[in-house]
């Protein structure tokens, strides 16, 4: 059953979710998870995604007509109340519903998106084939052909930093279809089933633990042309559509995890534990400092997310602001994390059973500290970030 | 009644526009090195043009626009670097009264100040610059039906010019009140105390047997006063924060105006990656800050039990971001930067300055702690 | 008798050659996946070239040439990451022994390491990680002639392979003492306790009456015994920096060399000032981290008195300074470095815990601070 | 009376320069300065100049012939002592004793040397022109020309940010002689008498108040050829070839000036205060460990420079080092300046009458952190420095 209708009083809505969130996330979900099996990961996963499709939960942000329909007000409550309620992360249908549904929405046409859009709904995996070996922060190098054959395109090459490419039904696919226009152009936006012949998937395990990355190999791919997204050689513009409100909405609830699972998580790491002087942590000013340090930037952070909202409901461009977002939120994540393992000293160095599926909010704060280093590096360095704000803000010269 | 955004955009762009005709550094420069040490005509239009009470509302004369607006003046002085007393007048002493319990008092009051004939100021720290009511070293005690104050306050705001100084005073027992007097009451002395951001004025007043009328308290002496004052507190603590996020912007736009144009090496400077990489860091902390800061002045408006945790929140991330951010500025800026007559130290030491005036961060931080474990603790109890 | 500079370069050539050949990061990572956790043929082989004698006097069997050699060998297999019972061994317990008032057991327990045939390692640390004395969890008392162990100590190394272990422990009075026990003695349980970094291996150790001859104590329990483990975490401290500092060094070669490798937007990244500032400021934090652990170490082969504050000033400065730079190498190294197939988490999980493996920089920094602080008040004593 | 011959005994040195200092120093100069006039400044320097002189303790790093001689560990231990002992800082002579003289000694000929060392030694005052308002982080493509008019260079163009050109009596002046040439070379360097017709000198006040800086002008300046230091276009060589063991010495004695005296100012500075929650400063966690963190840098940059003092003694390449240490000896005076206003809060933002001798350790802190911003600036910027240890240190390419 659903939890609420879109368009009602959003006092009310908080409180259906609020209320469903207490009922329907199992307490002991974190234990059960600690130290899972790739397998039991995306199991669980899968069985988190349903309970949230069956509330109408899973895509508050798509259009009404494909089971959406919420505002953005309606959408940051269900986000709050998501992270209030320390939901399990959805990292699995990530891709489909917050980059590949909006990508769809925005630039495919209809019998595409009829296509497409019920499948992410009812729970198909889709991955995002960016970057590779040799375009990353340049992405718009990217080498992987696709050749135009009849009705079809052949795409041979690799791609790098897949996520979950091993369980994924679909790729969003950036493939280069005119070795020579100048590298923005030329390249194409393929949907590709991620079942055909001639894919190869090889997982990466990641510094901290995880191996939900991968390579993935495209050797003579057959892509139906009825799966290009938006014109031949415009895939560059057409994936730097996604919109920014669901980017934003996404970290919002990120933020909320932060601001008020983070912070309780260390207060209670804190609370729990003395300093190497015998004084009780909490009681300690330098860790005080630091928590309400911490604290303080996951408010702000919040207060950039709902001014950047504020300014793409009234259709103010947000650019600067998103690469703004993502260093901030990279940087006070590292904070807090740098923070907790400095007090909890040697003890914090022992190693504990990954908790996959919690992203960074594990409580193994060493193992959250390294996996914070993802957020500097994935979907454009800091450095790349930083350059965007000086050149497409400020105007700075190349 | 709070401003549309078109209302609010429009009302920026009037108060820039102003600030940039009356009020260009090198005017700051003159107007700093004479007495009175701000520019009374220029002060005289702002109380005209209604901005020193925008937020007031209007059953004491004024525009009932709201915190958010007067943020938004705030910030647009702060670019400007203006001396004036509008921090002390129309935000403290304005914020105190529009707090206050004392309904005739208050209309009283406001009603000159909101006229533009009265100016105001708040004496509310102690001489060591501290808030901690406990450590105010401005006594009060009751003497027959009046109220008399000794002792002395610091860092008072534009006191030499102030007609009505509301005190903040702890009785020997350690009890707070909270009471407006005329600052040519007998026994005032006000003696400058220069600052090191010479677009402000600070003054130490002090106190020798000043008799106040009982009427002329704010609120009750004790808990409430204490509250009282933490308002205030917390008000001055985002205006100051409004004010550094407006000096920081500017120094932003001629930083990058800067590296736009100073060529080294045949290339505009702001083409290598670390001068463009300090010019994107200011930005973060320009645009966190204004975000931070709006919805501080927006929190204003609303639910006053949230004052005190917002005001934390943004001493907390605000001063040091926007301090860092200026000197910053000055670096890219090269020697040019380093010397008096470049504008970059000015707003380096008025951020420094708005970052301390109402509490470190570090105060502040601890202040936040407090009510952030609590918060937690209460959670886990009713979870338990 | 110390190593002149070219000795010690003579040295540092021959570590790293031999580290370099076997020790490469394949075989590191090949030899922590199965027991024991070490290359025991490469230990022996550092045995045999004296390493883990190096600094031990001559009259015990060792070359006598100081803490600054031992630096050395520390810095390379840092460098190299080599998982082995160097330090527990090597460096803790021989100093252990050394710094011991008990010539007939420091004789007898030494010339075993030295030779070889024994591995040692220090008890010194409570179960929560913390060395001030009066926090230890293992309690020692006086039963007949004999001394009885009870309780737990946390993040022993290597303890699984140790022949002797020498405990810190604290009676119920607060008296501390230091004893040496074999490890094989009725009443010891080692448990493994695995760190995030491979190359480490750590382990708890419960003594349930252990009983031990009073012989065995390695000086009069009390101050000096106090005195004794303060000056173990002092060379601790000084050991895991220099670790710190030669994995960092390594860091920064292969940073510095993927840098001008990897092409982006048809340049090497190196090139790129954002890349070029990040290697440079690894580089400063290599070349302040080897300048501070060779002082501290130079200081080791000198007057005891200060060890603690050395001590303190390298926690301070390079465990930080290390880890900060080993993060930036790997954010240099993009998703690349983000693997597990590539070594740089590797480096930086090793200098995170030779960063607080003796004790958090901030909890020394409160050390030194009482130190400091002291000495400046003394100074103005004698002043005045 | 000179103080101690050099070539004796290093315990007995210090002991005899420690003695010396504190028998010589005024115990108030420091309230006798604040608030002075240039012209008194000068005067105090001066005079200040003259008392070293008289004890042979002005030029400790010069050839014995000149009135040096002294060892390298001599010379540290005479700036040990002189930090520790509270001297004034020596500005007025700095150009002349640790720039000019150690390029004479290198690059000049025997008659130079014997006509311009011995003024410096009795006071004569040197200012070094070598920035201009176009030329500053890339100081190559400097454009004062100086034209070959028969025995003598006719100099005509502008110079900044040259301390001491006020009082100067000569200068080391980077010109233009081959505007041909690439950038690098067709720069000589010239000795000019500041005394000469045609120089303008106009001072330039600084963010944190002093006016020790200047513009110079100089219109049709004639300066006779055999006041050119090396060859003709090789000027900017002979500049770099400054010797980095009078610098590293001179960093010495403003680390122990930071490590004794700067530490010991913050503690005193600490001890007399609450913070705002009444606690004693001297008694806070944080407070504390600021001041030994800065302590432990101070420490560090100790042993950094006694390593490069080393390896100059060794004859190994220090250039790395140089750059190093000038960003660490900035980024360590800045954290300990900003760490006190930090905890003065307020208060320490009332002004103070300057105290200029005095560099950085005025004791108004608030003056002292924005001069510290001069560090990160003058004579190469930290950024320009990290380019030097990525480039020349790294290998890093261009």
């Amino acid at each position: 059953m659903v939890v609420h209708e879109p368009g009602g009083n959003l006092d009310e809505l908080r409180r259906s979710v609020r209320e469903w969130c207490a009922t329907h996330i199992p307490k002991d979900w974190q234990d059960q998870q600690r130290g899972a099996t790739n397998d039991e990961l995306v199991a669980f996963l899968r069985w988190w995604g349903a309970e949230l499709r069956a509330t109408g939960l899973l895509v508050p942000h798509w259009p009404k007509e494909w089971g959406g329909g919420f505002s953005i007000p309606e959408q940051v409550v269900i986000a709050e109340e998501l992270a209030r309620g320390g939901a399990p992360r959805n990292g699995l249908y990530h891709v489909g519903v917050f980059n590949a549904a909006p990508t769809l929405v925005h630039s495919a046409t209809p019998e595409q998106q009829q296509r497409f859009l019920p499948g992410i709904l009812n729970g198909e995996v889709w991955c995002q084939g960016f970057s590779e070996p040799n375009a990353g922060s340049d992405l718009a190098s990217l080498q992987t052909r696709a050749v135009l054959d009849g009705d079809n395109y052949v795409v041979t090459g690799q791609k790098v930093w897949t996520s979950w490419a091993q369980v994924a039904d679909w790729c969003m696919l950036l493939v280069r279809t005119d070795p020579e226009a100048s590298k923005h152009k030329g390249i194409t936006l393929l949907v590709v089933d991620m079942h055909s012949p001639g894919i190869e998937v090889r997982p990466i395990k990641q510094a901290y633990g995880a191996s939900d990355f991968n390579e993935v190999f495209f050797d003579e791919v057959v892509v139906p042309v009825d799966q290009r997204i938006g014109r031949e050689n415009d895939g560059w513009a057409v994936a730097q559509g996604t919109l920014a409100a669901e980017r934003a909405i996404f970290i919002l609830e990120m933020t909320e995890r932060l601001r008020l699972n983070g912070i309780e998580a260390a207060v209670r790491e804190a609370a729990g534990w003395r300093l190497e002087s015998g004084e009780p942590a909490l009681e300690d000013a330098g860790v005080r400092e630091a928590i309400a340090e911490s604290y303080a930037e996951a408010e702000v952070l919040r207060h950039i997310l709902n001014a950047m909202i504020e300014n793409v409901i009234r259709g103010v461009d947000v650019g600067g602001t998103s690469a703004i977002i993502k260093i901030f939120y990279a940087e006070v994540i590292q904070k807090l994390m740098r923070a907790v393992t400095g007090w909890q000293g040697v003890r914090g160095q022992l190693d504990e059973p990954l908790l996959e599926c919690a992203g960074w909010e594990t409580g193994f704060w060493m193992n959250d500290y390294i996996h914070s280093f993802g957020h500097a590096i994935g979907g454009g360095t800091s450095e790349i970030m930083r350059n965007v704000i000086g050149e497409r803000m400020l105007g700075l010269p190349r | 009644m709070s401003l549309t955004v078109e209302e609010r955009d429009e009302l920026r762009s009037t108060a820039r526009s102003l600030c940039d005709r009356k009020s260009p550094s090198e005017r700051v420069r003159a107007v700093v090195a004479d007495p009175p040490g701000f520019d009374r005509a220029l002060w005289d239009e702002m109380v005209g043009l209604g901005w020193s009470s925008i937020h007031v509302p209007a059953a004491h004369g004024g525009s009932d626009a709201g915190y958010a607006a007067l943020a938004v003046v705030l910030h647009e002085l702060g670019r400007a670097m203006v001396p004036s007393p509008f921090l002390a007048s129309a935000v403290l002493a304005t914020s105190a009264l529009m707090c206050s319990d004392n309904n005739a008092l208050a209309s009283e009051l406001l009603g000159a100040l909101v006229a533009g004939g009265s100016i105001g100021s708040v004496a509310f720290a102690s001489t060591d610059g501290t808030y901690e009511v406990s450590r105010l070293t401005t006594g009060w005690e009751r003497v027959d039906a009046t109220v008399r104050l000794n002792g002395s306050s610091g860092f008072v705001l534009d006191a030499d010019v102030a007609d009505v100084l509301i005190v903040g005073a702890c009785s020997d027992d350690g009890t707070p009140a909270v009471v407006a007097i005329d600052s040519a009451s007998a026994g005032v002395r006000i003696e400058p105390a220069a600052s090191v951001d010479e677009t402000r004025r600070l003054f130490s007043v002090a106190f020798t047997d000043v008799v106040v009328a009982e009427e002329r308290m704010l609120c009750e002496p004790g808990a409430r006063a204490e509250e009282l004052l933490d308002q205030i507190l917390a008000v001055g603590v985002i205006a100051a924060a409004c004010d550094a996020t407006g000096a920081t912007e500017r120094m932003l736009d001629r930083t990058a105006d800067y590296a736009k144009d100073r060529m080294q090496f045949g290339k505009p400077i702001g083409s290598f990656q670390a001068v463009k990489h300090h010019c994107a860091n200011i930005a973060i902390a320009v645009e966190a800050s204004r975000a931070a800061v709006n919805a501080a002045a927006v929190a204003l408006d609303g639910e006053p039990n949230a004052w005190a945790r917002n005001a934390s929140v943004t001493s907390s991330y605000v001063g040091p971001a926007c301090t860092e951010a200026c000197g910053f500025g000055l670096r890219v800026h090269g020697g040019i930067g380093f010397t008096w007559e470049h504008d970059s130290h000015l707003y380096l030491k008025r951020v420094m300055l708005d970052e301390v005036m109402f509490g470190t961060p570090s105060w502040h931080r601890r202040r936040l702690a407090r009510t952030v474990i609590e918060s937690v603790q209460e959670e886990e109890l009713q979870r338990s």
